[in-house]
């Protein structure tokens, strides 16, 4: 029975457990014995020391969600030296070792479909902040970067006032958006862009007296915002389905370990509708972002 | 090396008030009043006054028990991860559906009860208090997620946003007047009560203290039990300011709480402070903290401010003040 | 106790510690034994360990000592050494110039705590914001891929000297021996010790308290810096939070090691041991497949367990010798 | 009040048998005079009768029902209150509260009566011509003599049946001296029992009805004081052939001016000093004499580098110096030895040979920037041995031994140094008398070998019998400068004291 070994970006929050979930469901169906481990902080260092371990051990394949694009490259070539299987899912590693990525949704997607959420609750224009995790998060950073570019090009109206940082913490991001409604009073919007950044916001739209009035969004589970949505201070978020994202990596790495190239559309047995893979890249797509409201915030991750 | 140390009276040299909390006022004057001026008035908007009350009041309550812990010279730096028990403990509670009322006790009876593991731990096993609490602060993290397991808390009755944070008596937010209540009440009890003063006594000389016939351990062991207390009354308020228990909640707050406490006066060899200074050196950090959104400075410049202004305000006393040890 | 502060009992305790840590985790996986794992413990054990070094100096120097900006400047110079890289220097260049700006880094420290006299727990969390805002400012906010940079820059953190890691042999014990020799051999060193004793007695003995006590900080800017370095290095990336959990862990690998945090005690020797301690404990974990969040609570009670079994034995030696 | 009674007590620390089986008997309405060389058990013992530390062997009983002290509350409900050899202070409180630790009195809800607190020592403070002002300052920022004032004010206050003092007038003068004789003789008709070290014999036939002697942990011998001479005392402490103490010991009727080492004019710090000059010739030994708090310690460190003075010259050899911090000073070539022994002298975790060679660390270096420790244990060995520093070997820590012999450390450490002036702050200090008249012939020894020294001491025969010169200081600045025949003790006495207070 092969071994897959996934290093998340640090262990003990729910979206990594739910991509757990997924890994061991693929596990399960697939017959592969899944190891999850993880630093408890999103820490470069910590995820390399558990790679290392995991090469040394010889695990048939180790794959991260890597908290840099760059730290795990020579990492990426032991492994292949050593003739174990390595992959990348939801945050990617760069460089030509790695065999497999895995990507939920094209980060273009995603941060459009923000943005037009976004767009549709504040009426299309007014100012707008966001707040995000961790300065250094590359896929944070990059989401940013796209979510501006879409405004720049489909909402004139709309104006970007400040870009915070309050880590992966709820409190800090409460207290940072509360400074954000005092500094902007016409602030029409709040992104948050990591999954505490979102109800961390709306807790702080909520206490100000301002929901309704002010519009929050942004990118997170639907466990963390459902009292939110329920209290109707955020009216919709986007993600993908990260157990599908885990069962998916699961079911490409396997495919991979038995030697069994990838088409361009594949049809992946548990998972609905065709999964893209591009060649160039070794990447393989989940799909298409999903909006979370009120209709499906009964969802469970 | 300075006056002080000779065993002479300090002679200051610049014509500057006497004493930290006199400096800190100032300090926090001149704050409030640029601050107040360049953002356009945003800084007395309701919502940011409300913020930074809160803030400071939920840093304070464990400020005032870091205060007393310090002054028997001691130090206790497993406050966050203590904050993180106690939420995650009482969360579980209301997760599991127990009522607001059968709940309070239990953040109490936790946080009281973790303080008294280190005060064991310090009196009984006779560890110095920085090894056992640096110890305890990855221990009881580790419980944090074991208690959780990957799942953050969400189940958190408003109610608690409500009451401590929303409503307000006499202008303040409620857990401000609370705070500020426990500062009076401690300050207070330091100055003017038996107790109070063994507290001061103790850190300033534990064997004089024990031959004159004070307890040093109950003092230490009220100290550290009370520190726990009030750090878990602030994982409740913490509940209040935002609804979430995760496996990182209170990480990073120890070290607020003690530069508030150092930065008031109280001395880390203990014997010397004031629940004053704290009060101040907690307004002072919240305030720079908030400036920094407020003046719409880029957000990478927010550690840079914050450093700079510690350094320049505190630099210009201790220069002639910290001498004394 | 040896004149310039070395105690034995607490290295013995730790080098006994080490040793069955390692034995019970090869109960569970015979192959943790193998050069390789050995390999990668040292590798990840190198860059705290140096800062640890550094922080034993400070912590040893008494007046409640404390650097809680090394994991800053181990950021801000793999920031800066990032940046110069990029600007197309060469790299033993960028490196000195890194090596010289963590020396300011350090040399700001000890202004702060010795000129301006600011308790050191406050001067450090001051300049551990602003350096990590510096490192912020400086970086965009982004890691720096150093991937595609001079293979020989790379081998300071992927190296190989005789079959073991370049940063072990030829970074972190030269740098252990100097330290151990300055702390142990000098006059700086016990001077240091005498200062962080009595710092009153030390200065109307004509000890320069001050200087004593800023060179200790300087050189804990300097191995934070060496590791920063060494991290960007192995990592082939810089990154500005580098260094973010560095600093309560070098404490606590410092406490660990026997110096006592009120100064005037310890050594870099017990720090060293520690830090293996710390090493193999972590890394055991993981190759076991504990789940991670018992790493930190482990080495938690390790640090309470030590002193536990320490006391008696040390009354016990009291008893016995004195 | 009941007797109290040890007996067979013993006490060892490690392999060292500090007490070894004293019995001593405490009567009511006696002053108990305990006697004997440094290191001898007497601090040890006293630590016995306050429960400050728990004897290995032997009894203690009051009033004949035995009682184990295993905490000091318990030996102060008994009624036994002592004044320390080391201070032990609170030195961020107020002098008031360092004098109610502990013993605060309170009003309901255990609120602290501060009010009443200071006027019931008000009176006492009175009777000790403390000023009451005293009361609100800050413990610290009195010099070591006002601390050992209110420290004295504190075991009275506690009103206890016996009293203690270990060495309470090492650091004060004449004047503190005779204040504190006065209380205690008052305190004797009381009905108090009263034990007092000392090392002053003159002090012992002023107050003392019984004296006992203890060496090396043993009670050598217990006599009234009538029954005594001094001869017969010396003998007894240590089999040491007696001197004349208190004399000047050799004839030094016309001193040669030596040419000005150190020279400070018109040296003012507000508060401290004014207007302060001394004159201080090589090759001699320059005494200066006041009372606790006349500013001797201060004017001192400024020429030390270690307290700026804001007006004035301090000049060397001729040359003006302004010495930023001591390290400076000492490299121009002026040593002082500190009088606070346990917070400006001792590294009191250390070795002895650390603290021996404090000062001297940078003379010890071997190749590659490595201290010589050879030449370090040598220098170390040879301090120990010339200053007959009573220790079992240059590697124990310094804390550990008796008070004197923490002083002749810390007086070898700056004799042994190649120095142009050397400035001695209460050298003496809990130094026994045998050993006092020696390192009074150190003294001399080393103003002969051409260096300048100053004494500064609180103890009037020892300025006598060191000094060429005697500088009188009172209230921060310099009442006159006795030579020669005016160097009598009345004189200087009166002028240190004052006049007006002598007819007070
Ligand atoms: N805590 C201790 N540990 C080890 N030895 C000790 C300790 N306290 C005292 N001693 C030893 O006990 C002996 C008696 O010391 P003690 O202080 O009672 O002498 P003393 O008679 O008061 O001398 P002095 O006149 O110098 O004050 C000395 O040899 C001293 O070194
Ligand atoms: N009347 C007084 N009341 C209170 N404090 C006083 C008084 N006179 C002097 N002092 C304090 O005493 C200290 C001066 O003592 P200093 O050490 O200079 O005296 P000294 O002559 O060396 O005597 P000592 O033997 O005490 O060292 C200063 O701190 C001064 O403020
Ligand atoms: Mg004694
Ligand atoms: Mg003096």
């Amino acid at each position: 029975e092969p071994s897959i070994a996934f290093v998340p970006k640090l262990v003990g929050i729910p979206y990594f457990s739910a991509m757990k979930q997924g890994f061991e469901q693929a596990g399960k169906k697939f017959g592969a014995h899944i190891i999850y481990q993880g630093p408890t902080t999103a820490s470069v260092s910590g995820q390399a020391e558990m790679v290392q371990s995991l090469i040394n051990k010889h695990v048939t394949s180790v794959g991260v969600s890597a908290n840099s694009p760059t730290a795990l490259e020579a990492l990426a070539k032991q492994a292949k030296d050593h003739g174990i299987l390595f992959y990348s899912t939801d945050s990617q590693v760069d460089g030509p070792d790695v065999d497999l990525r895995v990507q939920q949704t094209s980060n273009k997607a995603l941060a459009y479909t923000v943005i037009d959420q976004l767009a549709k609750a504040i009426g299309g224009k007014g100012d707008v902040a966001f707040v995000s995790g961790g300065p250094t998060a590359t896929n944070l950073n990059e989401w940013i970067a796209l979510m501006k570019q879409r405004i720049a090009a489909k909402y004139p109206g709309i104006k970007v006032v400040s870009i915070q940082y309050a880590g992966e913490d709820i409190n800090n991001a409460t207290q940072v958006t509360g400074q954000l409604l005092s500094a902007y009073p016409h602030l029409k919007g709040v992104v948050g862009v990591n999954s505490t950044a979102v109800p961390g916001a709306a807790q702080a739209v909520l206490r100000a007296g301002l929901s309704g009035k002010v519009a929050v969004t942004g990118i997170t589970d639907p466990n963390s915002i459902r009292p939110f949505i329920m209290n109707g201070t955020v009216k919709s978020v986007v993600l993908w389905n990260p157990i599908a994202l885990g069962y998916l990596t699961a079911w490409g790495i396997m495919q991979e370990l038995a030697h069994k190239p990838f088409a361009t559309e594949n049809a992946v047995p548990g998972i609905k509708g065709k999964v893209h893979y591009d060649a160039a890249t070794h990447t393989l797509l989940l799909g298409k972002p999903l909006v979370i409201d009120k209709a499906n915030v009964s969802l469970n991750f | 090396m300075s006056a002080a140390v000779m065993g002479a009276p300090k002679v200051p040299r610049l014509r500057l008030p006497q004493g930290r909390e006199a400096l800190l006022l100032i300090t926090l004057a001149v704050l409030v009043a640029g601050i107040g001026m360049f953002s356009h008035g945003a800084f007395w908007s309701r919502i940011n006054l409300d913020n930074l009350f809160v803030s400071s009041a939920i840093t304070l309550i464990p400020a005032i028990g870091m205060t007393v812990v310090m002054l028997t010279g001691g130090i206790d730096v497993s406050t966050g991860s203590m904050l993180g028990l106690t939420a995650a403990i009482g969360g579980s509670c209301f997760a599991a559906g127990w009522s607001l009322a059968a709940t309070v006790p239990v953040f109490l009876l936790a946080g009281a009860g973790l303080g008294l593991v280190n005060a064991v731990l310090i009196i009984k096993g006779k560890i110095p208090p920085v090894i056992a609490t640096l110890g305890t602060l990855s221990i009881y993290r580790m419980i944090v997620f074991i208690v959780l397991g990957s799942n953050w808390i969400t189940q958190i009755p408003p109610v608690l946003t409500r009451v401590f944070v929303v409503d307000h008596v006499l202008w303040l937010p409620v857990v401000a007047l609370i705070a500020l209540g426990l500062v009076i009440v401690a300050s207070l009890f330091l100055r003017y009560f038996r107790w109070g003063r063994h507290v001061y006594a103790l850190g300033n000389n534990e064997e004089a203290a024990r031959l004159a016939g004070i307890r040093p351990e109950r003092i230490k062991l009220a100290a550290y039990v009370m520190l726990g207390l009030l750090t878990g009354f602030a994982a409740l308020l913490t509940l209040g300011q935002s609804p979430m228990v995760q496996t990182s909640t209170g990480s990073g707050f120890v070290l607020q709480v003690i530069a508030a406490v150092v930065l008031g006066g109280t001395s880390l060899s203990g014997g010397r402070g004031t629940m004053a200074g704290t009060l101040l050196g907690t307004l002072v950090v919240q305030v720079v903290d908030d400036g920094i959104v407020l003046l719409h400075i880029q957000p990478f410049w927010n550690g840079v401010a914050l450093g700079v202004i510690i350094l320049a305000a505190i630099g210009l006393s201790s220069r002639r003040d910290a001498g004394g040890m | 106790m040896h004149a310039s502060g070395f105690d034995r009992t607490r290295p013995l305790l730790l080098a006994a510690m080490a040793v069955l840590a390692l034995a019970g985790f090869a109960v569970g996986h015979p192959d943790i034994l193998s050069g390789a794992n050995f390999g990668s413990m040292a590798v990840f054990g190198v860059e705290i360990g140096m800062i640890a070094l550094g922080q034993t100096l400070v912590i040893s120097g008494g007046d409640s000592g404390i650097d809680l900006s090394v994991g800053a400047i181990a950021g801000l110079a793999q920031v800066v050494l990032g940046r110069l890289l990029h600007a197309d220097v060469t790299w033993p260049l960028a490196v000195a110039v890194t090596l010289g700006v963590g020396l300011g880094l350090g040399a700001i420290n000890a202004l702060a705590v010795t000129w301006l006299r600011i308790a050191p727990i406050i001067a450090t969390l001051a300049t551990l914001f602003g350096y990590a805002g510096l490192a912020l400012v400086l970086s965009g906010g982004t890691n720096i891929d150093l991937t595609q940079q001079s293979s020989w820059f790379l081998a300071l953190g992927q190296g190989h000297v005789l079959g073991l890691p370049f940063q072990l042999i030829a970074l972190y014990l030269p740098l252990l021996a100097m330290f151990a020799f300055l702390q142990h051999g000098t006059g700086y060193g016990r001077a240091l010790y005498l200062t962080g004793t009595n710092d009153r007695a030390a200065a109307l003995a004509g000890l320069r308290v001050g200087r004593l006590r800023g060179a200790a900080y300087v050189l804990c800017g300097l191995t934070a810096t060496i590791a920063g370095i060494v991290g960007a290095a192995r990592l082939g990336t810089a990154r500005p939070d580098a260094g973010m959990n560095d600093n309560l862990i070098s404490i606590a690998i410092v406490v660990l090691g026997g110096t006592g945090i009120f100064g005037g005690t310890g050594s870099v020797v017990g720090t060293a041991l520690a830090t293996v301690v710390i090493a193999i404990v972590d890394y055991g974990l993981s190759y076991n497949d504990f789940n991670p969040i018992y790493q930190a609570g482990v080495i938690g009670v390790i640090l309470i367990g030590v002193i536990l079994v320490e006391n008696p034995v040390l009354a016990w030696r009291a008893r016995r010798f004195k | 009040m009941a007797p109290v009674e040890l007996k067979g007590i013993v006490k060892r620390f490690g392999g060292v048998v500090a007490l070894d089986g004293v019995d001593l008997t405490l009567v009511p309405g006696e002053t108990h005079a305990l006697l004997g060389e440094n290191g001898a058990g007497k601090s040890t013992l006293i630590r016995v009768m306050t429960g400050a530390i728990v004897p290995d062997e032997g009894s203690i009983t009051v009033g004949g029902t035995p009682c184990r002290f295993t905490h000091p509350a318990q030996a102060s409900a008994a009624g036994i209150a002592a004044v320390y050899q080391e201070p032990m202070i609170y030195p961020h409180l107020s002098v008031l509260e360092n004098i109610f630790a502990g013993a605060e009195m309170t009003g309901r809800f255990g609120i602290v009566r501060r009010g009443a607190m200071a006027s019931v020592v008000r009176p006492l403070l009175e009777q000790l011509d403390l000023p009451a002002s005293l009361l609100v300052r800050r413990m610290s920022s009195l010099s070591i003599g006002f601390q050992q004032m209110v420290l004295i004010t504190k075991a009275l206050m506690l009103n206890a049946q016996v009293i203690i003092f270990d060495e309470p007038t090492s650091i004060l003068s004449q004047a503190e001296t005779d204040r504190l004789f006065v209380i205690i003789e008052r305190l004797r008709r009381d009905g108090r029992a009263i034990v007092y070290i000392t090392h002053r014999l003159d002090e012992i036939r002023r107050i003392a009805s019984r004296v006992t002697v203890l060496t090396d942990g043993r009670v050598s011998g217990t006599a009234l004081t009538s029954d005594l001479d001094e001869a017969k005392l010396l003998t007894l402490m240590a089999g040491k052939a007696s001197r004349d103490y208190g004399k000047p010991l050799r004839d030094r009727a016309a001193p040669a001016h030596g040419k000005p080492a150190l020279r400070i004019t018109g040296l003012t710090r507000a508060g401290l000093y004014q207007n302060v000059d001394w004159d201080v010739p090589a090759g001699q030994v320059t005494g200066v004499y006041g009372l606790v708090g006349s500013g001797r310690s201060e004017v001192a460190l400024a020429a030390f580098g270690a307290l700026r003075p804001e007006r004035g010259t301090i000049a060397l050899e001729g040359r003006p110096i302004a010495p930023r911090d001591p390290a400076e000073a000492m490299r121009l070539g002026i040593g002082y030895l500190p009088e606070d022994r346990k917070l400006q002298g001792i590294f009191a975790t250390k070795p002895l040979e650390a603290n021996l060679t404090a000062g001297t660390i940078g003379r010890f270096r071997a190749r590659g920037g490595r201290l010589d420790f050879a030449g370090l244990r040598d220098e170390a060995l040879r301090l120990i041995g010339h200053y007959r520093i009573k220790a079992r070997d240059e590697t124990i820590g310094i804390g550990t031994l008796s008070g004197g012999n923490q002083q002749k450390a810390l007086f070898a450490r700056w004799a042994g140094q190649s120095l142009k002036v050397l400035i001695l702050d209460e050298p003496t200090r809990g130094i026994d008398i045998g050993t006092k008249a020696e390192i009074h012939d150190f003294i001399r020894d080393l103003a002969a070998g051409g260096l300048a020294v100053v004494v500064i001491s609180s103890d009037l025969p020892e300025v006598l019998a060191v000094s060429d010169r005697i500088i009188v200081m009172r209230r921060g600045g310099v009442i006159g400068v006795a030579e020669g025949a005016a160097m009598n003790a009345e004189a200087i006495l009166a002028s240190a004291v004052g006049a007006d207070a002598r007819a007070a």
